[in-house]
């Protein structure tokens, strides 16, 4: 079915596609040279078309046969257009799309192709059909399905993040139930007609799908949603009061015991140190100086309490000074949390740097950075 | 991933090799079936490696959400009796298939891809559920190794699926009913393999507390 | 055959031999220090046992091929071996290796003591020098902390505890004449303990590879008398004397403020209105810390001990020195006239050349900006003469 | 599906049928030129392409070291630069593990294995192929890094944080990682491949403990590769999601441990250590009763000291770590196993030397190289015992007395083992002679030039040289007898000599390939199942499948005792085969070649090239890998009699490749 014609812009068209691609992933991802080969692959993609769909302009005895040929070979044409206009879109807009142009594409040039040899394979076009089936359908058959099966998941996903943690578990129950259910109906009764299958499968189908869409309009419930925007989990709040996320669930056992420097405790309402290799308790610890130590803090007290960090000040702008704080959680007694601390200054630069425990006045850890 | 999904293929495309499946071997066992044997052994050092790392780090939670933080018990729960429940159908499909049967077979295999594809949907709702409580993939060493934990059994059920729909193509096309009873076994054994290696991690990063 | 004799025996030999060597500054069989000893009381034994062992099976070898040569004899018996003589000839080297398992078990917990230690050092390693402080230590006379870096200073005699750590890669602490080696891993503190038993240089090297300039990351640690030591200590604790106005080393100050002080501490310097210079390496480089350059004079070398700051003979002069007279000598310094001019100016002029780094301005970007290691600075060469007349001051 | 045509030595000239061609799909059929080799399976083709393969980054590697050795010549070398050294050494040893020592013996186990076990292929030919164009693509891939902004510079055990994007922002370890991961998918390939042949298609009285020694080996090694590659796998996929994206596995100041890696590296790289030696063994272990013309002694001992330690191998990686701060309850531990494993170490020596031992000697080059291995590794096992006494060891660590230690296991045991596989195997695989004189000049200067290059460096360990230095300083050499600038003279020096030792085996290659003596049918008087086929071996192996009643099958059937019980020979090797040629099988089938493993292969280098650059190239090998994938599943292994033009009827042996 390729004419010499058709061939020639056929292949200009991959050539320009190919240094488009290498040129936007290699040398440059600068808009104005990726576009210009852009759109030079783009025509020469539509001269292809036009001429393969002219048949070179030719009507000899090719074009006989190709007039018979027509209405199979016309679709992949269009979807490898289609694939272009996603792709050329995709540039503009997210990778996403532009992804899905270059699979379309492939996808279309590699059926395009195939389909050309089967329809050459022989004068019986039956058998030509058969022989593009057997080929293909292990191939399409897969992909269709993964296509199908990627609807369901990213569906199936939509609705559980839109409605409440508990109602989603249910969701879950209740579709696995379904499709199980669905399986041993099918099984037990072989003879079921052909329509009723049909019929409960789509149904399913497109349950889940409008479901889907549903959950996608309505978006993520609202704790979800809240939790992304306020950084639940991540703003610390170092009082010595609790506070409603940050101090939620702290962790029971600390693993990283091989790598701390020094360990902070509190017994019996008093505030002592122990350094890694030194003997004995320690009033002040020494950290080095730009170098991420671990301390360790481990409440023996009955009550709840955090230990915090006071590293000096830093400038956030001219004058404008903010202390530097770092705290751990709220943690009970027996339980331990470990602070990371990465002290750039010396403290022989302001004043003094500090361990501290809410509530427990008048004690302190000296933290000495030389 | 697109590396497992190579090896993955390889290993278990080779299913043709011996051509005749009555070959005579030394240790009885099939070609295929004991290729596929070594190969999980191997995918155990895998995840071993694996859930080692998450295990070591699982603590390790710097500014992000610690572990009790964000999971959501029941919910896997589900998800993994759902997934487990795809393991009772693989049996199923695989004594179809031993029996000649291929449309039950057929159907069995599509309930297994159903109900896997049903488990990857409640993982992307999970990950995506983490990700908006402030648990990004590079947050903290604790979330980076759990999303590469979970994230390579994902894709290794997902190469599954895609095998088990790869089966029911396969078995369309071919004339003899039966005929690919080895491979419905062989995609089953590395189905099993996949629910078992999931019962761990489930049970590790979920169960145990951290 | 024969010359396989020949190479097996020399071997054998020269490895024996090796332990007998002079001179050799890193030589693993020159134990200077108790924790060295136990190392080498061990390992001398076992590998006098693994040379005979090794002469047994090359003299068999050798006997078998000359004795068994084919001179036309029938074909020999097949037999298939002899499990009595297998059986024995499993059990006498496992019997041999139970025994050095022994005292290699008893070894490593003697050297992973720590209960009696006498002095901590913190030890960092970054890439490519070491840094040393001494934590406040009221029984030594270090009574502020101190900062050191080129040369560890100790004092013989006194058991003491290097807490290793690094701040960017790993690094491995090596002293051979000390002890064996530890590596500085970041975010890890690992102990190590050393002792020496006589004043002198000891000569060691980073031996985990840590980048680009691995081969020129070395170090010294220093042993000094103990009366020596609490001079050291003092000389360290000694405040800041700015230099004399109007003088070349004063203008050399203000060149160091503005061209080095933005990395390197010299501690209590001050600016006109008093306050503290504090210099903030972290912005600069990726380690987050450039040498302390207080009492940069006191040392003997610098640049990561790649360099020496004494001439040749000053140099030769205090490595040589018997121990009685070492102390003095190296407590002297650095004067000018044992200045090596040369590399210290060399260094000034365009340290990367001197000492591969990562300096280059093109390749930052995965590193923020950031340097790994001292970049050019395009000093004039007037620049570099109040410099060096500057560093001269800081004793 | 694909239409076969017959070989044209068929004299039935049928053309073609066009109604049935498909076009660019068809299977590929040639039997000559450069399309029987790029679309074989068969497993003697791949196993000559894996050893050529092997044999060029031989080149390559020793190329690295030389350059090497002579910037180490002397004091302040200015012949590479600190960057481009770090490269070099990182390369030449990635390249001599990953791309010469372990695709050599997997090429010789590919090759031998199924001719030893009396089979007639492996068990999945076709995964046979994919694994070396994986191989081949991942070796090419990691090389690539050099003209790419600079190879890998962070040693080849990579140790975190140094191969962070932070202290290496080169591509260079971005090559090797993914370059790493292409060849483990051949590895673990392989080692499914073969220890599926070696259980499975065994010929019929072949037991376990019938099996030829190298087989053996071999065996264990699968094993090892097995489960040692997947653990290097999850560390090349944390290190490479740091360094690609964003992950802070070996980051310390999100709180990491950089330890990590060094567990998980060398939990496979121990094992490795012995996927590189045991091969080796397996040679010489062949190679050596040959020439003594006795059985191996203690065979059964030989077998389990192999398996113990590849089984022991895995309790002793921490060894390489002694010096990383793990306490003394695991480094006396680890210390004490170590040791555990010189003794069935010991016992190979040990057996070796009694096969020696009231034997009759010859002293082929094969034979010179075998012996040339178990002095030489016994030298660098013993060595070996030194440092595995833990306080010792972390004196001799970081130093050129371990670059010695297994330098001389590495080169005195591995690769002599496999020149002694070269000179013994070549007849059967080329059918000529290598030429004896000059494999003698190859063996000696082999010998003097390793014992000089490798020899010195334990005086320079000892005397507290560090490897990994791009220079060595004056100031650190000490004087004298022992001073480090002699000793690194006479290392270099010995270099060179060792260079053209291994040139003259090169040279030997081609004076064989252009005029070498035509091999006789048994020219050592074998003793295992390889030699009882022809030189080189028919594409089907054997005609008729042996049965097995002995170990040494091929020595029983040519001698035999006489009334006085000494071994005389009865049949001549051309007898032998002249009986099974007669029982010639009727129909043998043998797998037909294919596009699709290529195909597959390709796509992997692919992938990793936009991992590094950008992921829609990824994309692209993606698809070419599902296409590749797919391809393979729809098509048999082995062409079925209707896709033969015409239909295969006769009961002929149907050579497609």
């Amino acid at each position: 079915m390729f004419s010499t014609g058709s061939k020639y812009f056929f292949g200009i068209t991959l050539f320009g596609a190919l240094s488009f691609a290498v040129y936007m992933l290699l040398i440059d991802e600068s808009a104005i040279g990726a576009t210009a080969l852009l759109g030079a692959v783009a025509a020469t993609a539509l001269l292809t078309t036009l001429v393969l769909s002219t048949r070179d302009g030719e009507a000899g005895e090719a074009g006989v046969a190709a007039t018979e040929d027509t209405p199979t070979s016309s679709m992949w044409p269009l979807i490898t257009a289609a694939g272009f206009v996603i792709l050329l879109a995709g540039t503009i807009t997210t990778t996403a799309v532009f992804l899905l142009g270059v699979v379309v594409l492939l996808a279309s040039l590699f059926e395009w192709t195939v389909l050309g040899w089967s329809e050459r394979a022989s004068s019986d076009k039956a058998y030509n059909a058969s022989l593009r089936k057997r080929l293909l359908h292990p191939i399409e058959f897969p992909v269709i399905s993964a296509v199908g099966l990627g609807v369901i998941i990213v569906a199936f996903s939509r609705i559980t993040l839109a409605i409440s943690k508990d109602a989603g578990a249910i969701a879950f129950i209740v579709i696995g139930l379904a499709v199980l259910g669905a399986g041993v109906l099918f099984s037990l009764r072989p003879n079921l007609k052909r329509g009723i299958v049909i019929g409960i499968s789509t149904v399913g189908a497109l349950g889940i799908v409008s479901a889907g869409i549903a959950g996608a309009g309505a978006g993520v419930r609202d704790e979800l949603a809240e939790a992304r925007s306020e950084g639940h989990y991540t703003h610390q709040d170092c009082g010595a009061e609790k506070s409603k996320y940050f101090d939620k669930l702290p962790l029971e056992v600390v693993s990283s015991t091989a790598s701390v420097i020094a360990t902070v405790e509190i017994v019996n309402g008093k505030l002592t140190a122990r350094a890694q290799g030194i003997p004995g308790d320690q009033e002040s610890i020494t950290i080095p100086r730009s170098n991420p130590s671990s301390v360790m803090f481990v409440n023996k007290d009955q009550e709840e309490h955090r230990l915090v960090a006071n590293l000096g000040t830093k400038v956030i702008s001219g004058d404008v000074k903010e202390d530097v704080v770092l705290c751990t959680q709220m943690i009970a007694d027996g339980a331990e949390q470990v602070l990371i601390l990465n002290i750039p200054k010396p403290s022989m630069a302001g004043k003094p740097y500090t361990l501290t425990v809410p509530g427990l006045a008048g004690q302190s850890i000296e933290v000495i950075v030389p | 991933m697109w590396f497992t999904l190579a090896e993955h293929a390889v290993i278990t495309a080779g299913e043709h090799d011996t051509g005749h499946g009555d070959h005579h071997t030394s240790t009885g066992l099939s070609n295929n079936k004991l290729g596929m044997w070594l190969f999980l052994g191997s995918e155990c050092l895998l995840f071993g490696g694996l859930i080692s790392t998450y295990m070591l780090y699982r603590g390790r939670v710097g500014e992000g959400p610690r572990p009790s933080q964000v999971f959501d018990i029941p919910f896997t729960s589900v998800s993994s009796f759902v997934l487990l429940m795809s393991s009772l159908t693989m049996v199923l499909a695989v004594s179809a298939a031993h029996k000649g049967d291929d449309r039950n077979t057929n159907l069995w295999v599509t309930i297994t891809a159903l109900l896997g594809a049903t488990f990857v949907g409640g993982q992307v709702y999970e990950f995506t559920a983490f990700y908006n409580e402030g648990m990004g993939f590079t947050t903290s060493l604790f979330s980076s190794s759990f999303y590469v934990l979970t994230g390579f059994h994902g894709v290794h059920v997902t190469v599954g699926i895609i095998m088990l729909m790869s089966i029911v193509g396969i078995m369309k096309r071919s004339k003899t009913p039966g005929s690919k009873a080895e491979t419905v076994e062989m995609i089953g054994l590395y189905w099993h393999f996949v629910d078992v290696v999931w019962i761990i991690i489930f049970t590790l990063i979920y169960l145990v507390p951290a | 055959m024969r010359r396989m004799l020949t190479v097996g025996v020399g071997l054998s030999t020269s490895l024996v031999l090796a332990g007998c060597a002079t001179n050799a500054p890193q030589d693993t069989f020159q134990p200077k220090g108790p924790n060295a000893q136990m190392i080498d009381d061990l390992q001398k034994p076992v590998f006098a046992v693994a040379g005979i062992i090794g002469v047994i099976v090359t003299v068999a070898v050798l006997y078998a091929i000359y004795k068994f040569r084919d001179r036309g004899q029938p074909i020999p018996e097949q037999t298939h071996g002899k499990p009595a003589l297998e059986i024995t000839l499993t059990i006498i080297p496992a019997l041999i290796l139970t025994v050095v398992g022994v005292f290699t078990f008893r070894t490593v917990f003697d050297l992973a003591k720590t209960s009696d230690t006498e002095m901590i050092i913190n030890v960092t390693g970054q890439q490519w020098w070491w840094e040393y402080d001494y934590p406040v230590q009221n029984e030594y006379g270090i009574t502020q902390p101190i900062i050191t870096s080129g040369q560890l200073v100790i004092p013989v005699g006194t058991k003491v505890m290097l807490r290793q750590t690094s701040r960017d890669v790993i690094h491995s602490y090596w002293i051979p004449a000390l002890n064996g080696k530890r590596d500085a891993v970041p975010g890890r503190v690992h102990l190590n303990r050393i002792e020496a038993d006589e004043p002198g240089i000891y000569a060691g090297q980073c031996t985990e590879f840590c980048g680009l300039s691995h081969a020129n990351m070395r170090m010294e640690a220093v042993a000094l008398s103990k009366a020596d030591f609490a001079k050291w200590v003092a000389g360290q604790l000694k405040p800041y004397t700015p230099p004399a106005e109007n003088t070349l080393a004063k203008e050399g100050e203000a060149v160091f403020v503005n061209q080095c002080a933005r990395c390197h501490q010299v501690n209590g310097m001050k600016r006109a209105d008093g306050t503290a210079i504090i210099a903030a390496p972290d912005e600069s480089v990726v380690s987050g810390a450039a040498p302390n350059l207080s009492h940069l004079m006191s040392r003997n070398t610098f640049a990561g001990a790649m360099f020496d700051l004494l001439n040749t003979s000053c140099r030769k002069d205090v490595w040589d020195a018997d121990s009685e007279s070492f102390g003095a000598k190296y407590l002297q310094g650095v004067s000018e006239d044992c200045l090596n001019q040369s590399d210290l100016r060399g260094w000034l002029r365009n340290a990367p050349e001197m000492k591969p780094m990562y300096v280059n301005p093109e390749l930052l970007s995965s590193t923020g900006g950031k340097y790994r290691g001292m970049p050019y600075l395009g000093l004039t060469e007037s620049d570099i003469e109040k410099l060096v007349a500057y560093l001269l001051t800081l004793k | 599906m694909a239409i076969i045509e017959r070989p044209p030595s068929t004299e039935v000239a049928t053309p073609a049928t066009p109604s049935s061609s498909l076009g660019a799909l068809k299977r590929p059929v040639s039997t000559t030129g450069w399309k029987s080799w790029v679309f074989t399976v068969d497993h003697k083709k791949l196993g000559i392409m894996y050893s050529a393969t092997a044999l060029f980054f031989f080149i390559v590697g020793g190329l690295e070291a030389v350059l090497i050795r002579l910037q180490l010549a002397a004091p302040n070398g200015k012949v590479l630069n600190a960057d481009l050294y770090n490269q070099m050494f990182t390369m030449h040893a990635t390249t001599m593990v990953f791309l010469f020592v372990m695709p050599m013996a997997a090429g010789l186990a590919n090759y031998f294995i199924p001719l030893q076990i009396g089979a007639r292929d492996v068990a999945f030919p076709r995964i046979n192929a994919f694994g070396f164009w994986a191989f081949l693509f991942g070796g090419i891939f990691i090389n690539l890094s050099w003209f790419m902004g600079g190879a890998a510079d962070g040693g080849w055990f990579m140790y975190a944080p140094n191969s962070g994007p932070v202290f290496s922002p080169s591509h260079g370890i971005d090559f090797w990682t993914l370059g790493l991961q292409i060849t483990g998918i051949a590895s673990l390939t392989g080692a499914v491949n073969l220890i599926t042949t070696v259980l499975n298609m065994r010929a019929p009285g072949m037991k376990l403990m019938r099996m030829p020694i190298f087989t053996w080996m071999q065996l264990v090694v699968q094993f090892l590769l097995l489960f040692a590659v997947p653990v290097i796998t999850v560390a090349l996929f944390l290190l490479s999601f740091q360094r690609n994206f964003g992950a802070t596995f070996f980051d310390v100041a999100s709180g990491a441990d950089p330890l990590l890696w060094q567990h998980l590296f060398w939990i496979f790289g121990h094992p490795e250590v012995y996927i590189l030696i045991l091969p080796s063994f397996g040679v010489i272990s062949e190679v050596l009763p040959v020439f003594s013309r006795k059985p191996l002694f203690g065979y059964p001992f030989v077998v389990f000291s192999g398996a113990a330690i590849g089984f022991v191998g895995w309790g002793v990686w921490a060894h390489h770590m002694f010096a990383s701060g793990l306490g003394p309850v695991s480094v006396a531990v680890f210390s004490v196993a170590t040791m555990a494993i010189a003794v069935p170490t010991g016992v190979k020596v040990v057996n070796w030397t009694m096969t020696l031992w009231g034997g009759k000697l010859e002293f082929t080059v094969a034979m010179k190289f075998a012996i040339g291995l178990i002095v030489l590794f016994t030298i660098g096992g013993l060595s070996g015992v030194t440092h595995s006494v833990a306080p010792s060891d972390t004196q001799q660590t970081d130093t050129y007395y371990i670059v010695a230690h297994f330098h001389y296991v590495l080169f005195g045991g591995a690769i002599f083992g496999l020149f002694s596989g070269f000179y013994y195997w070549w007849p059967k695989v080329f059918g000529k002679l290598l030429n004896e004189k000059l494999g003698t000049w190859n063996f000696w200067l082999m010998v003097i030039g390793m014992n000089m290059t490798f020899g010195p460096m334990h005086i320079l360990g000892l005397q507290g040289q560090p490897r990994r230095m791009y220079v060595w300083t004056e100031q650190r050499a000490g004087e004298g007898f022992f001073n480090l600038g002699f000793w690194n003279t006479f290392a270099s020096i010995g270099s060179l000599i060792l260079t053209v030792g291994v040139l003259l085996f090169l040279i030997n290659i081609v004076i064989t390939a252009r005029n070498g003596k035509i091999a006789p049918l048994d020219p050592w008087n074998a003793r295992s199942l390889e030699w009882m086929t022809s030189n080189p071996p028919k594409e089907h192996n054997f005609d008729s499948i042996p049965t097995v009643s002995h170990l040494d099958e091929f020595f029983h059937r040519k001698y035999q005792e006489d009334a006085n019980g000494q071994m005389v020979q009865v049949k001549t090797a051309e007898q032998v085969l002249k009986e099974l040629e007669d029982n010639a099988d009727a129909h043998i089938h043998m797998p037909s070649p294919s596009y699709w493993p290529i195909i597959i292969a390709l796509g992997l280098p692919v992938i990793a090239f936009g991992m590094i650059y950008s992921i829609p190239i990824s994309i692209v090998g993606g698809v070419i890998v599902l296409f590749g994938v797919y391809g393979w599943a729809i098509e048999p292994s082995t062409a079925p009699d209707d896709d033969f033009d015409p239909p295969t009827t006769t009961k002929d042996v149907v050579h497609v490749g």
